[in-house]
C-alpha cells in the first residue's frame, strides 16, 4: 500500500497526472470509499487492502470529463471493465494513467458472521491462508480470510491486467469455486422449482438501483428504466413482474458486454445474487457462441453484434 | 410486566394473527424484512436490524391510490380503500418508532394523508429494545433509548425470555387479547437488560456525534461548504439509503395503464435520482453533489427548521451499512464537525 | 390527441361476409381520439377514396386507419388518397382484417372480435405516428467499375454508352482480366482474345470511359448517388503520355528474372514489362521489386533506349478523388492455391498443370508458343488425364463446398482442342457428375465424348505418383464398373476450383458490402434483386457475385450497367423516411449500433447537447438516411433507447402489444 | 384468471414485412386456417424485435409470443435475422432459467412462400399454449382485473 502512495505522490507531484483515483480509509476499517485525491496531503487518507473491493472503472467516466489526467488503480478485473468502457468509447484512454494493482482477493464485510464488529486486523496484508482478527463490542473473534471474501474472488478472473501503464504489486489466484456451478444447479431445477426460487431472491428487491448504477456496463446516461423510450419508466416494485423486468432486461443489456465483475452482488442491500442473471448469459454465449470475455481486448466483436451462418435456433434444447 | 418463552411465540403469533395482521421480521432468501406473519413464514427477531425500517407497512413502497375503469366508452374511477383491519407490527426497534415520529409530522400535519393516518390508526406498535446494538447504530444521538423505545408494548429478549408491558391503551386492548399466553412478573430482569444495552451504547463508535454544526441554522450555513464537493464523490446515485431509511418519506405518483384504464399510484421516491422532481424544463438540482447535498441537507436542517428542531435521521444506521459507496450520514456530520465552518 | 378516421372496407363480401363491419366501425367509436369511423364495400375504389378525403376535410381527421386487406396490397393506395387530401402519408396505417382475419377464420364472432383488436392496435399506433417526409439526395452522374476484366467492360461500356462517364480502376497493368488469359472459349471454340481484344479498344477509345490500370480503391466514403472514392495509382515509371509503346525498352531489359504472372509463372518477363501484345493501355510499367535501377541505382539501360523519353524512375504513387453515383463491383476471381492437395503432386511434377496454366501453354502466345508439351521434357503428351473438381464441391475445409460451374465446361473444350489437333494423344476425364446446363453446353460435351472419343470416367483420383521414368501414374476408381484404375499419365490436368480474387474482401469493407463465408459478395436478393449488393448503390458484375462463365458474366454485367443507368438517370434519390434515428439526449455514443448495420449508415460525432442545462461535448451516433433502409438491428442493440425506427417505434409497436394484450 | 373451458388464449406474433408478413397473407389467401387468438404485428425485419416487447407483452397479458423472420441467408436486410436469432436464443434460455414455461415462446422462420407453414406453426403454437394455460408467471397482477 505504501508503494502505492508513494507512487501516488510521485505522479500527482510531478503533474503528471492532475489527480489520484484511488480509494479512501473510512471511519473504520471495513468501509472504504472510492475518492478523487486531488493533492499529495490529501493521499494521507488513500488505502488499499482487502476491504477496497470497489472497482474503480465506472468512475473513470467522470473522470474523463475533467482537465488533465487522472491516475487510477485497477485490479485485474477492474481493468476488464475499464477496456469495456473503452471498447465502448465512454472513457478517454489518454486522460488515464493505470496503474494496475496486484490484488489477493477482496473481502466483504457482510460475509464476516458477527455482531457489532469494532475493527478487523489482517485485511491489509491478505494471504489467503490466513485468519482475520475481528473486534466485536461482544468479544474477539476470528474468520478465515477466504470465508470472508467476495463471491467473484472465489470465481477470479486471473492476475493479468489487461490495461495498464504501470503494474505494482503481487496477486494471488484466489479461485476454489466452479463459476457457473450455482448456474448450473438451477438449470438442473424444475421449472417450478426455478420459478420458486427466483420469485423469492427478486421479491426482495426494492428498485433501488444500486446494482444498475455501480454497474460498469451499465454506462447509459438515461437508463430505458428512467426514461419514457420504452414508456417502461419504473420505480415501483409495485407487482413481481416490475422486478423480472428490470433484471432480465438489465442482464440482456449488458449480455456481451458484462465481465462479470460481480459488483452488483457485492452492493444489492438485500443480498440478491444478481451475478446469476448475468452468469446465465455468459455460459449461454460461452456454449453457443465461442468462449467470450468482456473487456479482454478492444477487436473481437462482441456475441450480441455478431453471428455465424449456423447459430443455434432460438429454442434449442428445449424438451 | 408480562413474559412468555421463546419458544411460545409462535402460539402469540397465533393469537394476534387469529383477528389482526401481523407483522414482522421474516427471514426469506437470507434477508429480513418485515412482513405478514404465516404459519409458514420464518420469523427471526434475533436479527438487529430488518433490510428496510418497518416504514414499508405503513407508508409502502408502492400503493395503489385510484383506479380508473373504461368500459364501453365510460369511465369508472374508483378510490383504493383505506385500511380498515387492524394490524400489529410485532418486534420493532426503537429507532424505528421514533421514524414513524418523524413521518407523522409529514403525513398527519394538514393536508393529513389518508392512506397513512389510517394504517396509524389501525397498527399497534410491539416495539423491542435492543440487546446487541450494532456498530453502525448511532440511535443515542438523536435521543432514543433502544433499551426503552416507545410504543403501544414494549419487549425486551433477554435469553430465552421475552418480557412484555403495555405502555398505551392499545398495547393494554393487545395484551388483553393475548394474556392466557402471558404470564406476570416483576421487572427486575428488564431492569438489568436495559442498564446493560445503555451501557454498550455508551461504547459504540457514533454514539457520542455532536450535532452542533446542525439544525435549522445550518440551513444556510452549511449549503454552500466545499465539503459537500469532496463527500459526494462516491455516490452512485441508488436509492438504496433512502429506501431502507425509516424516515424518507418522498414518493412519486404515476399512471400505470392496465389496458382498459389506469391504475394511479404512489411509490416511493429518491432525491438520489437524477430524475426526482424533473419538471418540463429539467431539474432544479441537475449534479448528484446537488442531490447528495439535499439529501443531508434535508435531514438535518431543513427538516430540524420546519418541525421544532426535529431530526428526520433517527440514527438506525441503515444506510451506514448498505451504502455500496460507504457513504453515510455520520460521514457527513463527522466531516463537518472537523472541518466545517 | 389525435383526431382518427377509422374506415372499414367490405371487400365485397371476402371481409363482410365473416366479418361484422357494422360492430367493428361501433366499436371504433368507442377508441380514443376516434372522431370519424364508416365502413363502406370498396374502400379502394374512386368511390371508397372520396368518402375518405371527405372525412378529411369534414372532420379535420389527421389519423387515418383503414381496416381492410393486408397493407402489401393497398398501403399505398391509402397513402396516396391521404396525401392528395393534405394528410402526411405516414399518418395512416392499415389494420389487416382480410388475409390476417376474414380469410381465415369462419366464426362471425370471433373474426369480429379480432378484427376489433387489430383495429384497436392500429389506432393505437397512429396515435404516435409522425408524419414523415422522404429525403432528397443528389445524384453523381458517375459510375466507378472496379476490375477491368470481361464483366468490369462490358458494364462500363454499356453505361457510357447510355451517355454517363465511366471509370475503370483495374490492379493490373492491363484491363482483360482472366479472358485475356483464356485461349478458345466453350461452346463455339473461337479465340478468347479474338473477341475480347475489340472490347478493350472500344472502351479504351470510349470518350465516357476513363481506364485506370496499375490502379487500386483505397478509400470509399458516402452512400448511393454520392460516393466519394480515393484511388492509388501505383507509380508505374513511365510515362503514359510520352511513351509508344515500341517495346524496345523490354527487349534490353537486362532483369529477366521474375515470374511471368500473365503466363501462370511458367515462363519469365523483363522487370519493365506489358503482361501481354494487345495489352491495353500498352504502356509498361517497371516491376520496383525486379528492377536494378530502382533497387540499385545502376542500370538505366531502359532510359537510355526509350526515344520517346518515357521512363521516369522519380514517379510516386499518385491519390485522385472522384466522387460517383454508383459503384459497380467486377473483381473477379482466381484459382484456388492447391497446397492442400499433396495428393495430386502439384508443384512436385511440373506436368502436373491447372486448367489456367493448359490454357497459357495451348495459347499461341504462351509460354510453350502454343505447343502442347511437358513442361519437364518439352515432349509431346501421348497420355492426359484431367481431374475435375479439384477442390470443388468439397466437403472439407481443403476446399469450397461450391461447384465452381465452368470447369465441366472448359475440360470437354480442352479434351476437345487436344484430340482435335493431336488425335494419337489419349484424354481421360475423372469426373464426379458431368454438368453441362446452358445452350449448347451438352452437345457440346457429347461431341468431345462421341466424336473426339474423349474417355470419361466417373470416379475420383486418390494419388498422382510421379514415376522416376518421368511419368504419372493416376489412381483413380472407375465408380460405374466399380473398379480401381491405374493409369500411367504423361500429363494431368487439374480443374482447380475458382475463387472470389483475394482483394475482394477489402474492398466490400470499403463499401460496406456483405460477403458470404466463401467471399462472394452477397447480393441484395437473391432471386429478385441478383446484381445488387445489399448496400444501395453498389452493384454486382461477374464472379465476385458467384462462379459463371463468359456468357452469364457478360449478361449480369449488362445486368448492373442497367441498373447503374436507371440510378443515374434520375436527377434526385427519394429516401426512405423510416429509418432510424438517435436521440442525442439518449445516445450513449458507445458505438455498438454501428456494428450490426448492414449498411455502413451510422458514424459518430462529437458535438454539444444541451441536456437540460448541462452543456457538454458528447459522442453521438449519427444515421446517414441516404444509407438507412430501415431495418431496425440498430434500435435493439441500443440498450438506452437512444436508437429508434420512424414509422416503427418503440413506443408504436409498444402501443400495438397494449391494444392486443388488453 | 381461472382456466376454463371458454379460455381462448392471447397470442402476440411478430413478423417481419419481406417473409413472415407475406406468408401470413398467404395463409390468409390460401384460406388456411389458424387460430383468431393470433394476432400479428408487422416489423420490418426480426430484429427490430427488441426483448422490451416481448417482455412488454407478457406483461400486459398475453399468454404466448413468437417471432417469424425470414429464412437465416434470406434477410431482406442480409443479417437482421442473424442478430435475432442470437437475441431471441438468450432471452428464450433466459425465460427458461427464471422458470416461464418453454411453449410460450418461438420463433419461426417462415418465408412469403410458406403459407402453409405460417398456417401450421400458429395452429401448433396456439395450441401448445392453450395446453400450458393461463400466464402466470411472467404477468402483471394490474392487468388482470
Amino acid at each position: 500500500m505504501q508503494e502505492l502512495m508513494e507512487r501516488a505522490k510521485e505522479l500527482l507531484a510531478s503533474g503528471e497526472v492532475a489527480r489520484v483515483l484511488g480509494w479512501k480509509k473510512g471511519e473504520n476499517d471495513w468501509d472504504v470509499e472510492p475518492r478523487f485525491f486531488e493533492s499529495v496531503d490529501s493521499l494521507q487518507d488513500f488505502v488499499y487492502d482487502g476491504f477496497c473491493g470497489a472497482n474503480l472503472s465506472k468512475y473513470m467516466i467522470e473522470a474523463g470529463k475533467k482537465e488533465g489526467k487522472t491516475l487510477v488503480f485497477l485490479k485485474p478485473c477492474d481493468s476488464y471493465s475499464y477496456n469495456q468502457l473503452l471498447r465502448e468509447h465512454r472513457v478517454d484512454r489518454e486522460k488515464a494513467y493505470i496503474i494496475g494493482v496486484g490484488c489477493k482477493g477482496k473481502l466483504s464485510i457482510s460475509k464476516i458472521p458477527f455482531d457489532g464488529i469494532v475493527s478487523v486486523q489482517g485485511a491489509s496484508y491478505p494471504d489467503v491462508s490466513e485468519n482475520l482478527t475481528v473486534q466485536t463490542l461482544y468479544g474477539t473473534q476470528t474468520v478465515a480470510y477466504k470465508d470472508a471474501m467476495l463471491e467473484r474472488c472465489h470465481v477470479c478472473k486471473g492476475k493479468e491486467h489487461v490495461v495498464y501503464d504501470e503494474l505494482l504489486g503481487e496477486s494471488t489466484d484466489t479461485v476454489d469455486a466452479d463459476r457457473f456451478a450455482e448456474v448450473q444447479r438451477i438449470e438442473a431445477m424444475s421449472p417450478e422449482e426455478k420459478f420458486a426460487f427466483f420469485q423469492k431472491e427478486l421479491s426482495k428487491c426494492i428498485r433501488c438501483n444500486a446494482c444498475r448504477n455501480v454497474c460498469p456496463a451499465c454506462s447509459c446516461r438515461k437508463c430505458v428504466f428512467d426514461s419514457t423510450a420504452f414508456n417502461s419508466d419504473q420505480k415501483a416494485n409495485t407487482t413481481s413482474f416490475e422486478e423480472k423486468m428490470f433484471h432480465i432486461i438489465r442482464a440482456f443489456h449488458v449480455a456481451g458486454r458484462c465481465t462479470d465483475c460481480g459488483e452488483c452482488s457485492r452492493v444489492c442491500p438485500q443480498g440478491i445474487p444478481l451475478h446469476l442473471f448475468n452468469r446465465k448469459f455468459i455460459k449461454d454465449i460461452n456454449n453457443l457462441y465461442g468462449a467470450y470475455q468482456a473487456g479482454s481486448d478492444l477487436e473481437t466483436k462482441a456475441p450480441l453484434t455478431n453471428f455465424t451462418l449456423d447459430d443455434a435456433e432460438p429454442g434449442v434444447g428445449r424438451g | 410486566m408480562y413474559k412468555i418463552q421463546k419458544e411460545n411465540l409462535k402460539a402469540l403469533y397465533a393469537a394476534i394473527a387469529a383477528e389482526d395482521d401481523l407483522f414482522l421480521p421474516v427471514r426469506s432468501a437470507g434477508q429480513v424484512n418485515f412482513g405478514l406473519w404465516t404459519q409458514e413464514a420464518e420469523a427471526d427477531i434475533d436479527t438487529l436490524k430488518t433490510v428496510k425500517s418497518a416504514k414499508d407497512i405503513f407508508f409502502p413502497q408502492s400503493e395503489n391510490l385510484y383506479q380508473v375503469h373504461r368500459q364501453e366508452g365510460k369511465m369508472n374511477v374508483q378510490g383504493a380503500e383505506l385500511c380498515r383491519k387492524p394490524f400489529v407490527v410485532f418486534g420493532i426497534r426503537g429507532c424505528d418508532v421514533k421514524g414513524m415520529e418523524v413521518l407523522d409530522k409529514v403525513f398527519l400535519s394538514e393536508p393529513v394523508d389518508s392512506y397513512y393516518a389510517a394504517r396509524r390508526q389501525m397498527g399497534t406498535l410491539v416495539a423491542m429494545a435492543c440487546g446487541r446494538p450494532e456498530t453502525s447504530c448511532f440511535c443515542k444521538v438523536f435521543g432514543v433509548d433502544c433499551a426503552a423505545p416507545a410504543g403501544d408494548v414494549i419487549t425486551w429478549l433477554v435469553g430465552d425470555t421475552l418480557y412484555w408491558e403495555p405502555k398505551t391503551e392499545k398495547g393494554e386492548a393487545l395484551t388483553a387479547k393475548v394474556a392466557q399466553l402471558l404470564e406476570k412478573t416483576d421487572a427486575s430482569a428488564v431492569e438489568a437488560e436495559k442498564q446493560n444495552i445503555r451501557a454498550i451504547v455508551e461504547k459504540l463508535p457514533y454514539s457520542h456525534l455532536s450535532l452542533d454544526k446542525w439544525g435549522a441554522a445550518a440551513a444556510d450555513k452549511n449549503f454552500d461548504s466545499p465539503l459537500w464537493e469532496q463527500l459526494y464523490t462516491p455516490c452512485l446515485a441508488c436509492g438504496t439509503c433512502t429506501f431502507v431509511c425509516p424516515t424518507c418519506q418522498c414518493y412519486d405518483i404515476k399512471d400505470y395503464n392496465t389496458g382498459n384504464g389506469v391504475q394511479r399510484y404512489r411509490c416511493w421516491d429518491s432525491c438520489m435520482y437524477s430524475d426526482f422532481t424533473m419538471m418540463a424544463h429539467g431539474n432544479n438540482r441537475n449534479s448528484q453533489m446537488q442531490r447528495f447535498r439535499q439529501r443531508f441537507m434535508h435531514k438535518l436542517a431543513y427538516f430540524p427548521a420546519n418541525n421544532d428542531g426535529m431530526f428526520s435521521c433517527v440514527g438506525c444506521g441503515r444506510c451506514v451499512d448498505k451504502c455500496p459507496g460507504h457513504l453515510n450520514i455520520v460521514k457527513v456530520i463527522k466531516a463537518f464537525e472537523k472541518e466545517g465552518v | 390527441m389525435r383526431r382518427i378516421g377509422v374506415f372499414v372496407c367490405h371487400c365485397g363480401s371476402n371481409i363482410a361476409a365473416t366479418v361484422d363491419v357494422k360492430k367493428v366501425v361501433e366499436m371504433a367509436l368507442l377508441e380514443q381520439g376516434v372522431v370519424h369511423a364508416e365502413d363502406y364495400p370498396y374502400m379502394c375504389s374512386e368511390a371508397g377514396q372520396s368518402h375518405i378525403a371527405e372525412a378529411i376535410r369534414e372532420k379535420q381527421l389527421d389519423g387515418i386507419v383503414v381496416c381492410s386487406c393486408s397493407p402489401r396490397m393497398h398501403e399505398a393506395t391509402f397513402r396516396k388518397c391521404a396525401e392528395k387530401n393534405g394528410l402526411n402519408p405516414y399518418l395512416v396505417e392499415i389494420a389487416n382484417i382480410r388475409e390476417h382475419c376474414s380469410w381465415i377464420h369462419k366464426d362471425m364472432q370471433e373474426a369480429t372480435e379480432k378484427a376489433v383488436i387489430l383495429m384497436r392496435a392500429a389506432v393505437a399506433k397512429v396515435h404516435l405516428n409522425a408524419p414523415l417526409k422522404a429525403g432528397e439526395s443528389a445524384v453523381t452522374k458517375r459510375a466507378l467499375v472496379i476490375g477491368g476484366g470481361i464483366a468490369g467492360i462490358q458494364t462500363a461500356l454499356d453505361i457510357a454508352d447510355a451517355g454517363y462517364h465511366v471509370d475503370i480502376v483495374e490492379k493490373e497493368p492491363s484491363i482483360g482480366g482472366r479472358m485475356s488469359q483464356l485461349d478458345k472459349t466453350f461452346p463455339t471454340l473461337d479465340c478468347s482474345a479474338c473477341i475480347l481484344t475489340p472490347k478493350m479498344v472500344e472502351a479504351a477509345s470510349h470518350e465516357n470511359i476513363t481506364i485506370h490500370t496499375w490502379s487500386e480503391v483505397e478509400k470509399v466514403s458516402g452512400f448511393v448517388g454520392n460516393f466519394t472514392v480515393d484511388i492509388r495509382k501505383k507509380a508505374r515509371y513511365v510515362n503514359m503520355d510520352k511513351c509508344t509503346g515500341c517495346g524496345i525498352c523490354q527487349e534490353k531489359c537486362p532483369s529477366k528474372k521474375p515470374l511471368n504472372e500473365f503466363n501462370r509463372g511458367l515462363n519469365n518477363r523483363s522487370a519493365i514489362y506489358t503482361p501481354f501484345a494487345q495489352a491495353i493501355p500498352n504502356v509498361p510499367v517497371i516491376d520496383a521489386a525486379a528492377c536494378i535501377k530502382l533497387k540499385t541505382g545502376k542500370c538505366g539501360i531502359c532510359e537510355k533506349f526509350c526515344q520517346a523519353g518515357a521512363i521516369d524512375y522519380a514517379q510516386t504513387d499518385e491519390i485522385i478523388t472522384q466522387q460517383y453515383g454508383a459503384i459497380v463491383v467486377a473483381t473477379g476471381f482466381d484459382t484456388i492455391k492447391l497446397d492442400k492437395y499433396g495428393e495430386y503432386a502439384y508443384g512436385e511434377s511440373k506436368d502436373v498443370i491447372t486448367s489456367l496454366e493448359l490454357e497459357r501453354i495451348m495459347n499461341a502466345a504462351g509460354p510453350t508458343k502454343g505447343h502442347l508439351e511437358r513442361l519437364s521434357d518439352g515432349k509431346a503428351p501421348k497420355e492426359i488425364v484431367f481431374i475435375q473438381c479439384v477442390g470443388s464441391r468439397c466437403s472439407d475445409d481443403r476446399g469450397k463446398p461450391y461447384c465452381s460451374k465452368i470447369c465441366c465446361m472448359y475440360t470437354a473444350k480442352h479434351a476437345m482442342l487436344i484430340r482435335d489437333k493431336y488425335p494419337d494423344t489419349n484424354v481421360t476425364v475423372f469426373y464426379i457428375d458431368v454438368r453441362t446446363p446452358g445452350k449448347n453446353f451438352d452437345e457440346f460435351y457429347r461431341r468431345a465424348v462421341e466424336d473426339y472419343g474423349v474417355n470419361y470416367v466417373k470416379g475420383q483420383v486418390g494419388k498422382v505418383a510421379p514415376q522416376s521414368d518421368g511419368s504419372l501414374l493416376v489412381h483413380g476408381v472407375d465408380l460405374l464398373e466399380n473398379k480401381q484404375i491405374l493409369k500411367k499419365a504423361d500429363m494431368v490436368v487439374l480443374a482447380t476450383a475458382i475463387e472470389p480474387n483475394s482483394d475482394v474482401r477489402k474492398i466490400a469493407t470499403m463499401l460496406t458490402a456483405s460477403i458470404d463465408t466463401n467471399n462472394f459478395l452477397t447480393e441484395a436478393h437473391p432471386k429478385l434483386r441478383p446484381v445488387e449488393s445489399p448496400t444501395a448503390g453498389v452493384f454486382l458484375s461477374g464472379v465476385c457475385q458467384g462462379p459463371k462463365d463468359i456468357p452469364e458474366t457478360v449478361a449480369q454485367a449488362g445486368a448492373a450497367a442497367v441498373k447503374v443507368i436507371g440510378l443515374l438517370a434520375k436527377d434526385k434519390l427519394k429516401t426512405n423516411p423510416c429509418t432510424a434515428k438517435a436521440d442525442e439526449l439518449r445516445c450513449n455514443g458507445c458505438s455498438q449500433c454501428a456494428g450490426v448495420c448492414p449498411y455502413g449508415a451510422i458514424s459518430y460525432e462529437t458535438r454539444q447537447v444541451n441536456d437540460h442545462g448541462i452543456r457538454e461535448d458528447r459522442r453521438i451516433a449519427v444515421v446517414n438516411s441516404a444509407l438507412c433502409q430501415g431495418c431496425g438491428a440498430c434500435t435493439v442493440t441500443c440498450p438506452s433507447g437512444a436508437m429508434d425506427l420512424q414509422g416503427f417505434s418503440n413506443r408504436q409497436i409498444i402501443a400495438e402489444v397494449d391494444a392486443i394484450c388488453r | 384468471m381461472p382456466v376454463t373451458e371458454n379460455w381462448k388464449p392471447t397470442i402476440v406474433a411478430f413478423c417481419c414485412n419481406w417473409c413472415s408478413y407475406a406468408g401470413a397473407d398467404l395463409a390468409g389467401s390460401s384460406r388456411l386456417a389458424y387460430p383468431a387468438d393470433v394476432k400479428i404485428i408487422k416489423v420490418p425485419c426480426s430484429c427490430r424485435v427488441n426483448p422490451m416487447f416481448i417482455l412488454r407483452a407478457f406483461e400486459k397479458g398475453a399468454d404466448g409470443v413468437i417471432l417469424c423472420g425470414c429464412h437465416p441467408g434470406d434477410c431482406h436486410y442480409s443479417t437482421g435475422n442473424y442478430y435475432a436469432r442470437r437475441r431471441m436464443t438468450l432471452l428464450f434460455s433466459m425465460l427458461d432459467y427464471l422458470g416461464v414455461e418453454d411453449g410460450r415462446t418461438r420463433v419461426e422462420w417462415v418465408s412469403a412462400a410458406e403459407g402453409v407453414k405460417f398456417s401450421e406453426t400458429m395452429n401448433s403454437f396456439v395450441e401448445k399454449v392453450r395446453g400450458l394455460g393461463p400466464n402466470v408467471r411472467l404477468g402483471d397482477l394490474r392487468c388482470r382485473n
